[in-house]
């Protein structure tokens, strides 16, 4: 299967938008044209996809390099029912992230050209059916995100993004650690870098105890660290508030979901044995994820702090869902991914609208902000409602599955707790939509008259289309699931039921 | 003995220093511009590689046995021809305040570089002292080359001084091993011949165990391995540029070729290497701590890189150290090359030097533009040069192993000889330096991007030196991102010790015990 | 008494011995200079002596190279001495300390 | 397609019409609204006539194991509630457009009602528990948009978020419950045929003792996943957690103290979803999976203690509040109650009686105390009225009639109802009963209380003074829930609401002596008398009093239970969020990382300290680590 693959082009259109850039090219059009090629193109997949097969399409495979001491590396893409969602994830997030990004913003050939590599990044580790690639695109995104932290950030972002950095850093050395480890650990004639490959193999020639329950870990850690697995979640929170509204959505909204994905597809799979041992550790630390993530958003007093410990908790879903590994909880764990990119995405943008447009992020300073910017708080109560898991938005269609999934692996305390979590979460979205958006309007939001103001800022809502689109197709999106899951889990559920091991 | 068949290997370096020996007499008598100067010695060393490259790779040893030539020595040649290469372009190019009209900055790296071959090649505890001492003393000049400056002198000094405290603790080393084994010659071809190698397979005499820790100490020196270390920092910052870089990559290279030669060409049996692993082991582990750590507070550019140097000799050495033969491990053997160690440091030692020498480059255009290379200089360099700054920020990137650049595919190797070996000690110092140096490499790319312009003028760079630059910063990535392209180039860089010259065709996959029964036989 | 190769690579090791104390205590670059100089010595005297005793011609061999590459390196390390001294008016080690931490 | 899924797509197309352009034009907001409520009203109409049948369903989730449809249940029950979710709720759009004809923001208010009536036909129509499940937040959603109209009201904003975070708490359990009977049932599905098999199935146990069932649920407890899934105390669980939805959704105690703050909203909101429809949504969801509750005795039994204890306690608070609103709240509560204690007993048909009869009174009252406060622009303390009944008369009238069917008096259609749970409690409990009679003795008492004060005795305010009728666009609702209110009850041989169900019932329902029990023959001239007594105490107490001759405290303070959780609860939540909190970005962030970080730099700093400058230190470091060097590598190990 050598011939070329449409997924190449999800990769080319973000390069040449930057090599365009770099031209001089107009950048935000530029971005935003390769960013939306990319959407539609994505879209078009979803629709191409057999779906009811399952299994990897679009594939192309050519040899890459041989490298000494190591299988051969494979330039092999492919996506199925797992990866395809998640590319439209991407496609539709960056996307929305180029658009939100101010056009004026300095030194703004510099900045798309970073939030393009983020989401070739991104793109790349999704389509990638080779570890090596898969691992090397992953790690694009890391300097990007350093610098749109550095430069482009707000309050905090020296050190926000060095920690962001040298923890995500250290999260991918251990992954690579554990990737290499698990490669090295098969017999020499049958290693290789791909995927495919190394599923097919491990499901009937597993790895030995010993080695399965020492390397399982080494990956859980790694991915662990990226995904902000609870006790490892610290670099998210602030980083995610320094982060300028579109790195924070590129990163919360898709590059998180690399490390679920990279569980899914590499770690649990492969290393069965290993995660059946490790899997009591992963459900005291998802535990953690609910509760301690959930009782600390709570405390938060600023709105982006708030939204990073919040997605932290979220990420327990999607662990509890992995823990299952029955075909519902794994369903549900795809679309979870996408819902919570969408709605993740959608709230980091509007709490940089919010903070971009009223100054302010406190919540004992913001209030009443629904009389001066109604469409921004109906945006920001369909994220929060998403994010909430209320159903009719993309959100509650994962959530429910992955609860079904864990009753059915008995994890029932577990799925208590997690049920419980959207409690936690209704209580703290609630509260911030409360004081942001509720109660009387202070004074100096209020419409100004005169222009001459000075730094007296009214509070403007979202006006030109250019303002609201990405938001409301975020929005459109999760409602589309929402209201009709069965679009994606056509897609999905084939790709998940070929998973080795399934209960 | 003495073999003519086999002197056209040792015809780069002649070429090399006869061609530098006329340079300086036609230095003396014609008046030849530094840039001619320089082209001459681009010239010559352009044929020396060229003669180098003509070369195929089969191991055997000439010159009577004190030189070897194989995969190694051929990599090493060409790798010390491309530094002086670039040494003599920037010494011409982006140094012209230092070279102040006089050629013996541009054609005494030329004599260097003919040291570093020979050492590459040296098969002799004589020859490699000798040509150390070619190289060594060129640098005592280079470093303080600019003699009217006083950070100059001093680095020259303590160089100087240093450098030969550690050629009398090499000197005193190979007296011992000599006068215990009875010879100085590394290995032999022929059976009848004494060489080190023969001796010592059951026991390893503590006098010769002694010496040899004096040469690791001499080598140590040349590597800057902890604690040998102290002048590297102090010389960085005070020698001119070009030759902080060449003494960076090419000195250490040096330092490195003559360890795999010694340790893993001679002493590379059980009891020996319960002598030198663990004494690397220590080297590699204080390499990797102090080269790090004492990184993260320096506001000195020169002298930042001095210190990660100081970490960089330490990701060498695990691998060094994964190279033994005599620890087992699961090597991955379908590939068409083996990857051992020995390719793990080639590999390093590669992307290293692009790194390097793109650093160098934007520090030596920037020593005349701005005030002074604290990192503090550097801000907003982003605006004022987005080539400098990016070429710089992709090096430091490089160098500190995040993919997809080229220096990452050069941790990544060490990383997995290590882990094929087993060595997880070692390995988890590894990751904690990797997270250390992201965090000083991430210094110095603050300050060019986000901080705010002390001076907004834009600083233009001429075009040969852009060039040079793009060309690095591609090859930076590519080399990362097409990551055979690095294998190929080092997949033959092994030594290719102990050959027997009845099977001269010989291969460096020959096993280890193969040899020693042989040896035994005697 | 005989005097066997042991007495020998004693009074070599405590040359080298002294140097090394010179180089470290000593504070004028000459004289650090001298003693490094003993150092080689100190090693030439072993390479010799092991020499005499083994019947092995090529340690005395080595002897020349290090006596001719010292020489070398004293020519060297002499004339950046004296540029120092010509422009610092010091040979004193504790003078340079201007590169450090 | 099938006509009856105009019943869900008309509010849904309204409501979207209005979110995306109409909001910003009232009228065309109007119109598309009640049009909408119209067109489900006919289709309701069309349906409960059998011409309109229940469509095909699609699959909404299939994956292995789990199916999930939207699909419809058109049965009696569904039919019956149907007709009164659509109906009441076409009266009360229409009462609204006068109610709010002065509202500005009115487009959103008829949006919020769109999204109302397009959730609550879906909750009744819902053929399996996700589909209900999707619906019920559906409402919840809409209830918090509707509750928090008036955003910038502090109160109205909190008393929003109470609402929603109530509903949330218990439809925690809701899910769980609905997980364990997917687990136990192998299908989401409360298809009354298929709930008959699974009720039918032999396997099913019964148990009699709550004791014994409590320490099995402890059992479960501590071993998660250790016993089987048709286990006994796993039915328990199961129906308790199905009942946490009908906790939080019908607001019993303890969850009750959203519903009463939830007065905030418009009137017609109060009207339509605060006391008609959503809240008894409930009820309705447990007479919808009756055959599954019965399974135990143990949760039937704790059902009907709530619903008991959540009748009479709502009673005592309502006899002592002053707010016209909260006044008839508690009472709702009060009320459902009643309904929840009817299904507890083995009555559900009595329960979904009194929904029905509750539905029309209790929209009524609402309504006409939407008028009274309109007249009186916008005061709402009783204690500030006075003297209106001869001012508005029509609506004084109806509201009269509202009272009396409330409060049972016989041949209103409340005491058809109350008389019918009364029975269904007596054969089920006598102590049930009792406290349903006491119940019904303070229901008479606080709602004569509530006409005296307000419509008699001397205008109080000068507002009561001049008091204006409402226009007809509000009174013809409100007459036609009079007329509904007082013939709701009343049945002439097989032909009544009341025969209507109970045929449904014995429909589903097997009679075996557990679930459904025969009632019992009893007089319902006791509960009457206590009401009669109850009108008269209340009326020589009030009519014609300036003040409260009644004073107690801990009733008019709710027995403190919205200051419990105000100020211990949220509190103590509040504090462990901080201490956490406190520890995450102290010790985990601030010790541990930054503490590594630190560590590393300082390190760093430290041993660049040996780099001295001095050419003897590093000759000494040189010789010293070289000797150190040999020593361990030659000595030392």
């Amino acid at each position: 299967m050598n011939s070329l693959s449409p997924l190449l082009l999800l990769l080319l259109a973000p390069l040449a938008a930057m090599v365009a850039i770099v031209m001089k090219a107009p950048a935000q059009r530029t971005a935003a044209i390769a960013a939306a090629l990319n959407l539609v193109l994505s879209i078009g997949l979803l629709f191409l996809y057999h779906a009811a097969q399952g299994g990897y399409d679009f594939v192309m495979d050519c040899p890459w390099a041989i490298l000494p001491g190591l299988p051969p590396i494979h330039f092999h893409l492919g996506v199925d029912g797992i990866s395809l969602p998640l590319v439209f994830l991407t496609a539709i997030v960056s996307f929305a992230a180029v658009v939100v990004s101010p056009g004026n913003i300095r030194r703004a050939p510099e900045y798309f050209c970073y939030l393009l590599l983020m989401s070739l990044g991104a793109m790349g580790a999704f389509i990638s059916l080779d570890l090596f690639f898969f691992y090397i695109f992953h790690e694009f995104a890391l300097i990007p995100t350093f610098l749109l932290i550095g430069i482009w950030g707000g309050q905090n972002r020296q050190f926000a993004s060095f920690q962001i950095t040298l923890y995500l850093m250290t999260g991918s050395l251990i992954l690579l650690a554990g990737l290499l480890a698990l490669v090295m650990a098969m017999p020499p004639d049958a290693r290789s870098f791909d995927i495919t490959t190394l599923q097919t193999y491990l499901s009937t020639h597993p790895l030995s105890l010993a080695s399965q329950s020492v390397i399982f870990p080494l990956l859980l850690i790694g991915f662990g660290i990226l995904v902000g697995l609870f006790p490892f979640h610290s670099w998210a929170p602030p980083g995610y508030a320094s982060a300028p509204p579109a790195a924070a959505m590129m990163h919360a909204g898709v590059l998180k979901k690399f490390a679920i994905y990279g569980l899914i597809r590499v770690a649990i799979p492969m290393l069965h044995d290993g995660f059946e041992q490790w899997k009591y550790v992963l459900l005291i630390l998802l535990l953690g994820n609910f509760i301690y993530a959930g009782f600390v958003t709570l405390a938060q007093k600023e709105l982006p702090t708030m939204l990073g410990f919040s997605s932290i908790m979220h990420m327990g879903y999607l662990f509890l869902g992995l823990v299952t590994w029955n075909v519902i909880g794994l369903t549900g764990v795809v679309i979870l991914m996408v819902a919570h990119g969408l709605s993740a995405a959608l709230l980091f943008g509007l709490s940089g609208e919010i903070t971009h447009r009223s100054g302010e992020n406190r919540f004992t300073e913001l209030g009443g902000l629904a009389k001066p910017a109604p469409l921004l708080a109906v945006l920001f109560s369909f994220a929060s409602m998403a994010s909430m898991g209320v159903p009719g938005l993309a959100n509650f269609a994962g959530e429910v599955m992955v609860f079904f999934g864990s009753f059915s692996a008995k994890l029932i305390p577990f799925a208590a707790v997690a049920i419980y979590g959207t409690v936690i979460t209704a209580i703290f979205q609630l509260r911030a939509i409360k004081t942001i958006f509720y109660g009387p309007i202070p004074a100096r939001y209020q419409p100004q008259s005169g222009a001459a103001a000075g730094e007296a800022t009214g509070m403007t809502d979202l006006n030109t289309l250019v303002e609201y689109v990405p938001f409301v197709l975020l929005t459109v999106a999760s409602l589309i699931i929402g209201f009709m899951p069965f679009l994606l889990l056509h897609i999905v559920e084939p790709s998940v039921s070929l998973l080795p091991f399934l209960k | 003995m003495l073999s003519s068949a086999y002197v056209p290997y040792l015809a780069p370096e002649m070429l090399l220093t006869v061609w530098a020996m006329l340079l300086l007499l036609a230095d003396a008598f014609l008046s030849l511009t530094p840039r001619a100067m320089a082209a001459l010695s681009l010239a010559g060393i352009l044929s020396a590689t060229l003669l180098t490259l003509g070369f195929n790779t089969t191991p055997l040893l000439y010159w009577g046995g004190l030189c070897s030539w194989d995969g190694a020595a051929k990599f090493y040649h060409v790798f010390f021809l491309a530094v002086a290469a670039l040494v003599t372009w920037m010494a011409d190019d982006v140094q012209k305040p230092v070279r102040s009209g006089a050629s013996e900055f541009i054609i005494l790296p030329l004599f260097t570089t003919a040291g570093l071959m020979l050492l590459s090649s040296a098969n002799d505890f004589m020859l490699l002292f000798v040509a150390l001492e070619l190289v060594t003393i060129s640098f005592y000049i280079l470093v303080a080359y600019q003699r009217r400056s006083v950070i100059a002198l001093e680095a020259g000094v303590k160089y100087l001084i240093l450098g030969a405290l550690s050629s009398a603790f090499l000197v005193m080393g190979v007296a011992y091993i000599f006068g215990l084994t009875g010879t100085t010659l590394f290995t032999s071809t022929t059976p009848g011949v004494d060489s080190i190698a023969n001796h010592f397979h059951n026991d390893f005499p503590v006098g010769v165990a002694f010496g040899l820790l004096l040469v690791l100490t001499g080598i140590g020196f040349k590597i800057a391995m902890v604690p040998f270390h102290s002048w590297a920092p102090d010389v960085y910052e005070g020698a001119p540029n070009s030759i902080t870089a060449f003494l960076s990559v090419g000195s250490k290279a040096g330092g490195l070729i003559m360890l795999i030669r010694v340790v893993l060409g001679v002493f590379d049996h059980s009891t020996a290497a319960a002598i030198w692993i663990p004494a690397l082991s220590i080297g590699a582990i204080l390499s990797l701590i102090l080269g790090n750590l004492a990184a993260i507070p320096q506001r000195n550019l020169k002298r930042l890189l001095g210190y990660s140097s100081i970490g960089h000799s330490g990701f060498i050495l695990v691998a060094i150290i994964a190279a033994s033969a005599t620890l087992t491990g699961t090597a991955y053997t379908q590939s068409p090359n083996d990857l051992t160690g020995q390719v793990a440091v080639a590999a390093y030692l590669v992307t290293y030097l692009l790194a390097t020498f793109t650093a160098f480059i934007v520090l030596a255009v920037l020593e005349r533009r701005l005030p002074g290379l604290e990192i503090h200089h550097l801000a907003g360099l982003s605006q004022r040069s987005p080539l400098l700054a990016a070429a710089f920020a992709l090096s430091l990137i490089s160098m500190a192993g995040v993919p997809p650049m080229s220096g990452f595919i050069a941790k990544f190797y060490v990383v997995l000889v290590a882990w094929n070996k087993g060595l997880y000690t070692l390995l988890g110092f590894t990751i904690f330096a990797a997270v250390a140096a992201l965090y000083y490499y991430l210094g110095p790319i603050k300050t060019m991007y986000w901080s705010e312009p002390l001076d907004e003028a834009p600083i233009r760079v001429e075009r040969t030196t852009r060039h040079v630059l793009v060309i690095l910063m591609i090859l930076l990535v590519l080399t990362g991102f097409w990551a055979q392209s690095i294998s190929i180039l080092v997949h033959n860089a092994v030594i290719g010790k102990g050959v027997p010259a009845a099977s001269a065709v010989a291969v460096n996959k020959e096993p280890r015990r193969k040899q020693r029964g042989i040896a035994d036989s005697e | 008494m005989d005097i066997t190769l042991n007495h020998y690579l004693a009074v070599a090791a405590v040359l080298f011995v002294i140097g090394l104390m010179g180089v470290i205590v000593r504070r004028n670059l000459i004289i650090i200079y001298m003693s490094l100089e003993m150092m080689l010595q100190a090693a030439n005297l072993t390479l010799v002596a092991f020499s005499r005793f083994n019947h092995h011609i090529d340690g005395q061999i080595f002897v020349f190279f290090v006596i001719t590459v010292a020489a070398a390196e004293v020519a060297v390390g002499l004339a950046l001495i004296v540029a120092l001294y010509r422009l610092r008016q010091t040979t004193q080690v504790q003078d340079l300390t201007t590169l450090k931490f | 397609m099938d006509l009856a899924w105009f019943l869900l797509l008309a509010p849904l197309a309204a409501s979207i019409a209005i979110l995306l352009n109409l909001h910003r034009k009232p009228n065309y907001a109007i119109g598309a609204s009640v049009g909408s409520a119209s067109v489900c009203f006919l289709t309701a109409l069309a349906v409960a006539t059998g011409a309109v049948k229940a469509p095909t369903p699609f699959e909404w989730i299939s994956v292995p194991g789990l199916t999930v449809d939207i699909g419809m249940i058109l049965d009696p029950l569904s039919k019956g509630m149907l007709l009164v979710v659509t109906g009441v709720g076409l009266l009360v759009h229409i009462f609204s457009i006068g109610y709010m004809a002065h509202d500005p923001s009115r487009g959103r208010f008829f949006g919020g009602l769109s999204i109302f009536m397009f959730s609550m036909t879906g909750i009744v129509l819902a053929d399996n528990l996700i589909m209900l499940f999707l619906f019920w937040e559906g409402v919840g959603l809409s209830s918090y948009l509707l509750i928090g109209f008036w955003y910038e009201k502090e109160s109205a904003a909190q008393a929003a978020n109470k609402a929603f975070v109530c509903n949330r708490i218990a439809d925690f359990g809701f899910m769980l419950g609905i997980i364990t009977f997917w687990w136990i049932m192998g299908t989401v599905s409360v298809d009354p045929q298929i709930l008959g098999q699974c009720y039918a199935k032999a396997s099913m146990p019964q148990f009699s003792s709550t004791l014994q069932e409590w320490g099995a649920a402890q059992t479960l407890i501590l071993h998660p996943g250790g016993i089987s899934a048709h286990s006994a105390e796993l039915v328990t669980l199961m129906v308790v957690a199905l009942f946490c939805g009908c906790i939080g959704k019908s607001a019993m105690f303890p969850l009750h103290v959203w519903l009463p703050d939830a007065m905030e909203g418009p009137t017609p909101v109060s009207a339509l979803i605060h006391a008609a429809t959503m809240v008894a949504a409930g009820v309705y969801m447990l007479c919808r999976i009756y055959p599954i509750l019965a399974l135990s005795q143990a949760g039937m039994f704790l059902i009907a203690c709530t619903g008991c204890f959540t009748a009479i306690f709502a009673a005592l608070i309502a006899v002592q509040q002053n707010d016209i609103k909260r006044i008839l709240a508690y009472s709702t509560l009060s009320q459902l109650g009643y309904m929840v204690m009817a299904v507890g007993c083995g009555g559900p048909d009595a329960a979904m009686f009194h929904l029905t009869t509750h539905a029309f009174f209790k929209a009524l009252l609402f309504l006409a105390a939407g008028s009274v406060i309109h007249a009186l622009h916008e005061e709402q303390d009783i204690w500030k009225m006075g003297g209106l009944w001869n001012k508005i008369p029509l609506t004084f009238w109806t509201f009269a009639i509202g009272m009396i069917a409330l409060s049972g008096v016989p041949p209103f259609a409340g005491f058809f109802s109350k008389d019918y749970i009364l029975t269904v409690a007596y054969t089920y409990g006598h102590g049930f009963y009792w406290v349903g009679v006491v119940t019904a003795f303070l229901t008479a008492f606080y709602m004569t209380r509530l006409v005296a004060v307000a419509f008699f005795g001397p205008p109080r305010t000068d507002a009561a003074k001049h008091p204006h009728e409402s226009p007809p666009v509000m009174t013809v609702p409100l007459v036609i829930l009079a007329v509904l209110s007082v013939i709701g009850g009343w049945g002439v041989y097989e032909f009544g609401i009341q025969s209507y169900y109970h045929n449904w019932s014995l429909d589903v329902l097997r009679d075996d002596g557990i679930s459904y029990q025969a009632p019992a023959e009893i007089s319902s001239a006791v509960p009457s008398g206590f009401v009669f007594f109850g009108i008269l105490l209340s009326a020589f107490l009030y009519v014609n009093t300036a003040s409260d001759p009644l004073n107690i405290p801990v009733l008019a303070r709710k027995f403190y239970i919205d200051e419990f959780y105000d100020n211990v609860l949220v509190v103590l939540q509040q504090i462990c969020a901080n201490i956490v909190a406190w520890f995450d970005s102290w010790i985990l962030e601030g010790l541990i990382l930054r503490g590594a970080a630190y560590l590393s730099a300082g390190l760093g700093e430290l041993l660049r300290l040996f780099q001295t400058g001095s050419l003897q230190t590093y000759a000494y470091i040189f010789t010293l680590g070289g000797g150190i060097l040999i020593y361990i590598t030659l000595f030392a190990h």
